[in-house]
């Protein structure tokens, strides 16, 4: 049973990250204003993503943790993706 | 073991005395006590409710109960059954009683958590029998609240929902429990390798628990709320769908299905080595399709729904894949007839329930083919061959796996051995009674019978008369088993710490086991859980 | 004999794992979402254009900073930095109340319009944006729900941080509580661009 | 399950045969095995373990393909007789069939409802699923057919019978309350008797006025059932009072046949207050006199008008007697006997109100049966607004006369 101890993280990488984040939101915005299509609702999600795993791998610390918590959001976001792309296979095709 | 004639374990060691000693209590086998305590209080009332339903169907038109009664009756039959006692039964019992001490820990991860989850149980348990006797009456939308009728209907759906979403998160908790203790509490040398296949299952089903629960509970709230706001979420009128319902449901309700079956068919691989005196033929194929079947049971949902008006596609995708998760629970049943090869067998009552199972199992899950083949299970839907079926995987599955379990460990953790000739007299009544309920169901299933009839045309009398009769004799089996049982822990022969000679860490410590299961030293483990060399069974 | 047993890495994967059935929890809201975005893609624009943008965009980046004060409080107690932990905590929790009382007046606004589930005036704007609008209210609402419980897991923390409970080495309690928070933050960055951001 | 010779059921038979075959043989093997395994090794006769093998690669390999081919042509062979069962024929007789709580419903293309589903031998025969109120499905277990009828959408199943029978339809998707009674029938009926079977519909059809005004394509302006359009309604005519304006004057007239006549023939000359003047003459070579006579009759609803459903066919049509019964005892709602005379103790918003029936209430508790619900009984009965206002008429009529005993 290993014990991990974090060292903490400096406030300048979150300060950082912080900025990222903003930026992105920005962006966000901007191409909401821009009709490409179909492909609006999926820069969204694609950036959403981004935004999101700035914050799970810096802000959450699972940029430190081990091995096992990665494999554990991996899991996580399988199920989910299964979940709602097979919902997919009936409301599509009905 | 004379010197102990008086030595109690866990049942008299607490920092608390009395009633609060247990209330209060975060030790795993308290708690593990607490929940199997309830669960068969919960068991035997829905199997009256349900011995109800087979009295009411024993001639056509209105025998013992009306209509609204009779829908109140088999709603409640399945929301205790499912909810309250096969979801919880082995993992939260069992799994409670045994995973510390089967992984060489004192407790569970997080043992205040698994308190509060007993509790989110108590309180759901309680709200849904609040739920039975107020409001506009007891809940008559079946245990899947289907909308619209759940949404329309005047009956209390609201309290049963939220009942229902107590117990997911009570289920949630002990699911996030077990995963976190197996992960972080194995003692030194408890490799994966080593881990009994019973602590495998637990930790497939903790997943299944973790991932899958939460999506019932937000489809409660919403029934809730559409029967609240108005919303018309699964509205067609405004602009909902119903079948998303069902969708959003079954996400969950199919994966229960192995929160039900898996950690039984953990108890069974534990229960067929120690009387075949032989290692498990395929640990790691056993292993494996423990997670194979938690992985790929999440995938095939929608095989409740071929004839819900669901596109075709989707009936050919879910066709495939749920012949897919037949593979591996297949690959489980050879597994265990394979471990009997050249063994040398005792036929002890745990051992009885456990063949039974297999047994009871292989007619479920082979039925369930029949279900899972998009043609033949048009004609089958919702028919009592359905009902047949899920009483065959979850009560002679699942329901006898509890029974082999509270035969092979209740001596562990009570110090007392029951009567083993009365024991094989329930089991006998039992297992007849219930092949003839269920088999009988399942012909008047394929005859055309739909389910959760009240009342039915004369051709169905004989089957459903046999049925009946069959529900009687199972019921007998039952009361003499839990007698036979009740009195063996009141009164039995004491026994040691191996009665049966079995392998695993919970057998090395005395019977019952003391607070923090291992007194000042950890163990630490050397060798797999099967190895029969030497273990010799204790006289009782 | 009750051994002092400390695992400060379960209790964070615990916690991870109650955050997967967060996850899972919102998924269904999402599901739906996910459908009837394929069922009324243009009524789903329309009704994301009465939502008002400047309320969601303040309470971004209301929820990002929070996100950022919690994250620097949690290497703050680390460091051993208390008064900072402490000012960080209020922070955070100062921001979770300008984000609910930005909501409120967001939703006072669309209720007193007669949006809100079950009003006739939404049932009138046809099946999409009844749809819409009842998974807007109860996705935010579900979130909302989780703003207030987030925040005062936060207070209870800092409290107890103020007392010495939690120190430089005893520090789970706000490491699990920030995580808690940062799901918060997660949900609303993608509520926010698929409710209020949504144009063809 | 006697062997049946419709396609549908033979489809499914085929494949049910399959997988019940297997799973039998499977079954028996491992029973079999088991037991032997139980007796030959028992303790008492091999009280030591003779083999300690663990594993065997090959031996598992086996036993996980062989079962994995086994499932999938399983999988295979149900998935192409589904097919089968979706795919309907051409030249299929297309019935519809409505459910509600708990009744069904069959409306047939020549317009005739009724609560059997009567179809010819050896045709296919297509039925489109509604539902009106909440989920149901349609299943008849002798053709082996089964779908959910649900809010909002429309399926189907369809089947061929080839032999003339009678067969059920059950409910098969929880309803409620009357769930279990919620049974009718397929009449199969072979080529004269269902030749017979459909004739009295076909002549009797629409009265030949109505004919005229879809013909001349009336309609297109003027409605039939009272709603607004871009000109006045024919709904009801007989009696009514119009304001005209003639030669700039404005006048009321009681409508008749003389006026009907003139504003057919000469349509400008008395415009109806409100309309534009945009009607085209009708002269008699467009439509005779005999014809204008006929459209007359119809919009004065004199003798041509077809006799409308009687009010006891209503009652069965739209499944009422499922909840209703004739003769004093209660199913789910009141019964209908005596209910013409009698006071009955209602809950309207909440308070208890006693009310004498008489033809307001009875409208009312038709129409919008929740508004008020009789002491006792639950507010289930769904609403039969969808009803025309002469079955509606007709109903409160007959329920009127029901004076019990």
């Amino acid at each position: 049973m290993s014990e991990e101890t974090h060292v903490p993280v400096p406030y300048r990488t979150f300060i950082l990250i912080w900025v990222a984040l903003l930026i992105l939101t920005g962006i966000t915005v901007a191409v909401s204003r821009v009709d490409v299509g179909a492909l609006n609702i999926w820069v969204a999600l694609g950036v959403a993503s981004i935004k999101s795993s700035l914050v799970i791998f810096f802000f959450m610390h699972l940029k430190q943790e081990s091995i096992l918590f990665k494999i554990g959001l991996l899991t996580m976001l399988v199920i989910l993706a299964i979940f709602v792309g097979m919902t997919f296979l009936d409301i599509l095709y009905r | 073991m004379s010197e102990s004639t008086t030595y109690t374990g866990f049942w008299q060691e607490s920092p608390r005395p009395g009633i609060l000693g247990w209330l209060l209590s975060t030790d795993h086998k308290r708690i593990g006590i607490m929940y199997l305590t309830c669960i068969i209080s919960l068991f035997i009332v829905g199997a009256i409710l349900g011995l109800a339903i087979r009295l009411e169907l024993i001639a056509p038109g209105e025998t013992i109960m009306g209509a609204q009664t009779y829908n109140a009756t088999f709603t409640v039959h399945g929301i205790i059954m499912i909810f309250m006692f096969l979801i919880p039964s082995i993992p939260a019992a069992f799994g409670n009683l045994l995973l510390p001490i089967q992984i060489g820990a004192r407790d569970v991860s997080f043992p205040k958590l698994n308190l509060l989850s007993w509790y989110c149980y108590i309180v759901g348990a309680i709200l849904a029998i609040i739920a039975i006797f107020s409001g506009g009456g007891a809940p008559d939308t079946g245990w899947t609240f289907y909308v619209p009728f759940s949404t329309q209907t005047t009956t209390n759906v609201n309290l049963a929902a939220f009942a229902a979403f107590m117990l997911g998160f009570s289920s949630i908790l002990t699911g996030i429990n077990f995963v976190t203790t197996i992960h972080r509490l194995r003692c030194e040398g408890m490799t994966w390798g080593r881990l009994p296949l019973f602590v495998w299952t637990l930790y497939a089903t903790a997943w299944i628990q973790v991932l899958a629960t939460p999506m019932i509970g937000i489809t409660l709230v919403l029934v809730i709320l559409e029967r609240v706001f108005g919303a018309g979420l699964f509205d067609a009128a405004r602009g909902g769908d119903p079948i998303l319902f069902q969708h959003l449901f079954w996400i969950y309700s199919h994966p229960a299905v192995y929160i039900m079956i898996l950690p039984g068919m953990g108890v069974i691989s534990e229960i067929i080595p120690t009387f075949a005196r032989k290692p498990l033929f395929g640990y790691w194929a056993m292993a494996f399709s423990s997670l194979g079947i938690a992985f790929a049971g999440s995938l095939v949902w929608a095989h409740h729904m071929y004839a819900s008006g669901m596109s075709d596609f989707a009936v050919l995708i879910f066709s495939f894949l749920t012949f897919i998760v037949a593979i591996p629970s297949a690959i489980k049943v050879f597994n265990w007839i394979s471990t009997l090869y050249k063994g040398s067998i005792e036929m002890a009552p745990p051992m009885l329930y456990a063949l039974a199972f297999i047994f009871n199992f292989a007619i479920g899950g082979l039925g369930g083919l029949a279900l899972g083949a998009a043609a033949s299970d048009i004609h089958l839907h919702d028919t009592y061959f359905v009902v047949g079926h899920f009483h065959y995987v979850m009560f002679g599955g699942g329901g006898f796996a509890l029974f082999a379990a509270m035969h092979y460990w209740l001596p562990k953790f009570t110090g007392r051995m029951y009567n083993h000739k009365v024991a094989v007299i329930g089991w006998a009544l039992l297992f007849v009674g219930f092949n003839v309920t269920y088999m009988t169901m399942q012909a008047v299933g394929v005859a055309g019978m739909p389910r959760r009839y009240y009342d039915y045309l004369p051709e169905f009398t004989t089957l459903n008369q046999v049925a009946t009769a069959g529900s009687w004799v199972m019921g007998l089996g039952l009361l003499i088993m839990f007698v036979n049982l009740w009195r063996g822990m009141c009164s039995g022969r004491r026994v040691g710490k191996n009665p049966w000679g079995a392998t695993t860490l919970e057998w090395e410590v005395p019977s019952p086991p003391p607070l923090e299961n291992f007194g000042e030293e950890d163990p630490v483990v050397t060798k797999g859980p099967y190895n029969f060399k030497g273990v010799v069974a204790d006289e009782y | 004999m009750s051994i002092e047993h400390r695992d400060d890495t379960g209790a964070r994967f615990g916690m991870w794992l109650f955050l997967y059935t967060e996850v899972i929890l919102f998924s269904g809201l999402f599901i739906l979402y996910a459908m009837a975005l394929a069922k009324y893609p243009a009524e789903f624009s329309d009704a994301s254009h009465k939502l008002n943008i400047y309320f969601g965009s303040i309470n971004t980046l209301v929820l990002l900073t929070s996100s950022l004060t919690i994250a620097l409080a949690v290497s703050a107690i680390q460091m051993g930095r208390i008064k900072q932990t402490l000012i960080l905590c209020w922070i955070t929790i100062a921001l979770a109340l300008v984000f609910l009382i930005n909501k409120y007046f967001e939703w006072s606004a669309e209720i007193s319009h007669g949006i809100y589930p079950g009003s006739e005036q939404l049932a009138e704007m046809g099946p999409g944006i009844t749809t819409f609008f009842n998974l807007y209210y109860f996705t935010a609402g579900l979130h909302g729900l989780h703003v207030f419980i987030g925040g005062t897991l936060i207070g209870v923390v800092a409290v107890m941080t103020a007392k010495g409970k939690v120190t430089s080495d005893r520090y789970t309690l706000l490491e699990n509580s920030a995580l808690y928070w940062h799901l918060v933050d997660l949900v609303w960055i993608f509520l926010f661009p698929l409710y209020y951001l949504l144009y063809h | 399950m006697n062997p049946l010779t419709n396609p549908t059921a033979q489809a499914v038979d085929e494949v049910l045969i399959y997988i019940f075959g297997f799973s039998l043989i499977l079954l028996l093997g491992i029973t079999a095995v088991t037991i032997y395994f139980v007796i030959r090794y028992r303790r008492s006769k091999n009280p030591e373990p003779t083999s300690d093998v663990a594993h065997s690669f090959w031996l598992e390999a086996v036993w996980t393909l062989l079962p994995t081919i086994i499932v999938l042509t399983m999988f295979w062979y149900g998935w192409v007789n589904y097919v089968g069962l979706r795919e309907v024929p051409e030249g299929a007789l297309e019935v519809k069939a409505t459910a509600r709580m708990w009744s069904w419903q069959f409306e047939y293309p020549d317009g005739r409802r009724d609560n059997k589903l009567t179809v010819p031998v050896g045709t296919p025969v297509k039925v489109t699923l509604v539902s009106v109120d909440v989920l149901h499905s349609f299943f008849a277990p002798a053709f082996r057919i089964k779908r959910d009828m649900v809010p909002g959408m429309e399926t189907y199943v369809w089947f061929t019978a080839t032999e003339a029978g009678t067969y059920d339809i059950f409910c098969t998707e929880y309803c409620g309350l009357g769930h279990s009674d919620m049974i009718t029938t397929i009449e199969a009926l072979n080529e004269e008797e269902y030749a017979e079977w459909s004739k009295p519909a076909a002549p009797s059809g629409e009265p030949r006025g109505l004919i005229v005004i879809n013909e001349q394509g009336c309609t297109g302006c003027h409605s039939l059932d009272g709603s607004e359009g871009i000109a006045p309604s024919l709904f009801q005519l007989a009696g009514q009072t119009r304001r005209i304006v003639v030669n700039g004057q404005t006048k009321e007239i009681t409508v008749d046949e003389d006026y009907l006549k003139r504003a057919i023939r000469d349509p400008e000359s008395e415009m109806v207050e409100g309309y534009d003047p945009m009607m085209p003459p009708y002269d008699s070579a467009t439509v005779s006199d005999a014809d204008l006579q006929a459209v007359i009759d119809y919009l004065l609803d004199k003798e041509t008008e077809p006799a409308g459903p009687d009010a006891k066919q209503l009652l069965e049509e739209n499944g009422c007697l499922g909840c209703h019964s004739n003769d004093g005892s209660i199913i789910v709602g009141p019964s209908f006997k005596g209910i013409g005379q009698r006071q009955v103790t209602v809950e309207r918003d909440g308070k208890k109100v006693t009310l004498q029936v008489d033809a307001a209430y009875l409208r009312r508790a038709l129409l919008d049966p929740n508004g008020e619900i009789v002491e006792g009984f639950a507010p289930m009965m769904p609403a039969a607004d969808y009803l025309p206002e002469a079955d509606i008429d007709t109903l409160v009529e007959h329920l009127l006369q029901q004076t019990g005993d």
